[in-house]
């Protein structure tokens, strides 16, 4: 289930623009460890984003995604003090759900 | 501001071991599904034939990206479109295993524009696509990754 | 070889040499410095460091050990508790202990004397990779964290600080090894890079202010946020040295020669690099 | 007068050994404390690394070596120069690229068996194709179109690498050849990356 992730919600006009950042290792299976034995893939496959319980976005993320993701987008309709958010769900169906509010 | 954070630690860890053991669900049950298929072909001619065949090259679609990447690992992409009813962003890395590297859904009222970083095998083309109105567009990009340190 | 074919060789070499200064670097490749720092500005959004200090500061609030304390009441020098500007001022001497030491030693000396953890249990796994985190690193994140935005001041006033800083600046200038590197081969010249990295020239005092305030960072081509402890490990590795005992003198001495090269700089770590 | 004098220098003597430790107690402690700090790993040896041989001493310095010891090392490292067995100086460009490219090789976490690299790219332009390229040391683009191909360029050429203190002392390049790092052929092989008309670097 991971660590919390750092989620930053803030007003800018009629935009709110939202910063992910994930804890996660993004293993693409094909890395090797000291030991030479392939490290098994491990990545997150999807994140969505909502906003007061109406999805706003969502990614469908391959391995290829870098190590502890970052992710930024901004959408109308929000303001200070909703809640938004955002659930990942990774390959082996491990998954977290953090929220934050809109500053 | 420490007692705020920690609170927060707090509280999000209950939340999350909430979601862990089934007492609440999480919202990507509604969310889209992650298309196997799709990201696990190895031919960018394939992914473009599985997303729907031609994209058309636009100025819609604006790629900021470096022209080198100091490292592989993590290479900064940044993908708009300036294309009427957006409602899908896509990344490829033409010289990755993978080309297809991250999908993303716009929903009325999100911004047609994305941040993220990516992992790139070597040298390569990338990809921006977007769908506007049903048909895709792309706007292409050569970044070169470079050795860096003293390691070589 | 004969003297006299010896002696043909200088004087060539001497040729040589100043031909070298005509045919420098095909000033070209133009665009590539300029890239790079497109890159490191593109990167500069969101730093996954942040996840590290938060961690570290739960750390930090968390009881554990034999004796099941926090380290609330660590004394990094400025105080028991005192996080806020502590590190700007270490490596520092501390009466209780009687030595000069650098964060890392003293939160090992503070998990074992008020934790209770043994030196084992408080050294383990000093640095961090994929799937293993490091407990240090992640506290040396929240500590270094709460001195950004202020100036490096070292004090190198206690008789042991100055000893320290002496053995610091020896081993900077020593050469050793298969290869005859030294900290000095790399980092004592004007504008010289190895491969596409500007290094810094510890000599000239903005550079080793931007230099050595900007450890720990998050180096996205290791995925990890690396200490000062690491970083100086590395660049051993490297020089072909043997490898450095992790918490011993001789990083905390290197630690302290930079820092105090560096004082007067302001501090803006844990920051974000290749 | 002489009183005076003799009485001056004791004065000074007295004040050094009260404001500074001697010059011997330091070498002392520095050597205690890069004992206690460094450990063997792998195929490093720490005693053989501390044991400096005579020219790092020489050049362990934070200021310039005295002329004096900088003539002892141009002497010593021409002496150790070797040319090769057959008299061929040049092998093929291509692996001398592999070779200038590595940077693997006697670092702690390097196996016995790694081939050793010369890292050239790291201090060095060479090719032009390669922009991740140091430049600790001269750009060495178009080396042998240059410089041209004549026997003394070819011999100075392969002493440099082989030795490069024999030229300069206490360079930062290493010693290539001296020190075991690069075999002959591999020296053949660069040689080859820096002269041969058909290697990137001359194009």
């Amino acid at each position: 289930m991971g660590m919390p992730m750092l989620i930053r919600a803030k007003q800018k006009g009629e935009n709110t623009e939202v910063k992910v950042l994930v804890k996660h290792d993004m293993e693409t299976g094909r890395r090797k460890d000291e030991a030479g034995n392939i490290v098994p893939a491990h990545f997150i496959k999807t994140i969505s984003a909502s906003c007061e319980g109406k999805i706003i976005f969502e990614g469908e993320l391959g391995p290829a995604v870098s190590k502890d993701p970052f992710l930024s987008f901004s959408f109308k309709n929000g303001k200070k003090g909703d809640k938004v958010s955002i659930t990942w769900v990774d390959n082996k169906d491990d998954s977290r759900t953090d929220e934050t509010k809109i500053r | 501001m420490n007692e705020r954070r920690r609170a927060i630690i707090k509280s999000l860890s209950v939340y999350s071991m909430a979601v862990a053991t089934g007492l609440m669900k999480p919202l990507s049950a509604l969310a889209v599904d992650w298309e196997k298929k799709v990201f696990e072909l190895s031919k960018l001619d394939d992914v473009i034939a599985a997303l729907g065949g031609n994209f058309q090259v636009s100025d819609g679609v604006v790629l900021v990206a470096s022209e080198i990447a100091e490292n592989g690992a993590v290479v900064p992409i940044s993908v708009e479109s300036k294309l009427p009813n957006t409602d899908k962003i896509a990344i490829l890395i033409e010289n990755n295993p993978n080309p297809l590297s991250a999908r993303f859904t716009i929903h009325d009222g999100t911004d047609p524009e994305v941040k993220t970083r990516v992992k790139m095998a070597g040298t390569s083309n990338v990809h921006a696509i977007a769908r506007s109105d049903g048909k895709w567009f792309m706007a292409t990009k050569e970044i070169k990754v470079t050795l860096g340190g003293c390691g070589g | 070889m004969t003297i006299m074919n010896i002696k043909r060789l200088l004087i060539f070499f001497a040729s040589v040499l100043s031909m070298c200064t005509l045919t420098s670097s095909v000033s070209a490749q133009d665009n590539t410095s300029e890239e790079i720092e497109k890159y490191r500005e593109l990167l500069a959004d969101g730093n996954p460091a942040e996840l590290w200090e938060l961690t570290g500061e739960e750390l930090w609030y968390r009881e554990a050990g034999p004796k099941n304390k926090t380290l609330e009441t660590c004394d990094l020098g400025k105080g028991p508790g005192i996080v806020e500007g502590a590190y700007v001022e270490m490596p520092r001497y501390f009466s209780d202990v009687d030595k000069v030491m650098d964060l890392e030693q003293r939160l090992i000396y503070c998990r074992m004397m008020i934790q209770g953890l043994s030196r084992e249990q408080a050294t383990e796994r000093p640095f961090g990779s994929a799937g293993n985190s490091s407990d240090i690193e992640a506290l040396v994140a929240y500590v270094t964290g709460q001195s950004r935005g202020m100036k490096i001041a070292v004090a190198v006033s206690h008789e042991k600080e100055k000893r320290m800083y002496e053995m610091g600046k020896r081993f900077f200038y020593f050469r050793a090894g298969s290869h005859d590197f030294g900290c000095v081969t790399c980092h004592s010249g004007e504008n010289k890079r190895i491969r596409l990295q500007e290094l810094p020239n510890f000599m000239n005092v903005e550079q080793a202010r931007k230099s050595y305030g900007s450890w720990p960072a998050y180096r996205v081509s290791q995925g990890e946020v690396r200490s000062m402890q690491h970083r100086l490990y590395d660049c051993l590795r490297q020089q072909r040295c043997p490898e450095a005992i992790y918490g011993t003198d001789l990083v905390t001495a290197i630690s302290l020669y930079l820092a105090k090269n560096a004082n007067g700089g302001t501090y803006d770590a844990p920051a974000m690099k290749r | 007068m002489k009183k005076i004098i003799v009485s001056l220098g004791f004065c000074a003597a007295s004040f050094f050994a009260v404001a500074l430790v001697s010059a011997d107690q330091t070498d002392k402690e520095f050597e205690e404390m890069l004992e206690s700090s460094l450990r063997s790993k792998g195929i490093v040896k720490a005693e053989e690394v501390l044991a400096q041989d005579d020219v790092q001493k020489k050049c362990s310095t934070s200021g310039v070596a005295s002329a004096e010891d900088m003539k002892a090392i141009l002497d010593s490292q021409l002496a150790t120069i070797v040319y090769p067995s057959d008299g061929k100086y040049l092998g093929d460009w291509k692996a001398g690229e592999k070779i200038a490219q590595s940077g693997k090789g006697r670092r702690f976490n390097d196996k016995p068996d790694t081939v050793n690299g010369g890292n050239c790219y790291a201090c060095h332009q060479i090719s032009k194709d390669e922009l991740a390229y140091g430049t600790i040391g001269p750009s060495l683009y178009q080396y042998g179109k240059i410089r041209g191909n004549s026997e003394e360029m070819i011999k100075y050429t392969w002493a440099k690498i082989f030795n490069a203190q024999a030229f300069v002392p206490c360079s930062y390049m290493p010693r290539y050849g001296h020190k075991g790092i690069l075999s002959e052929q591999q020296i053949k092989d660069l040689m080859a990356l820096l002269f041969d008309p058909e290697s990137p670097t001359n194009k």
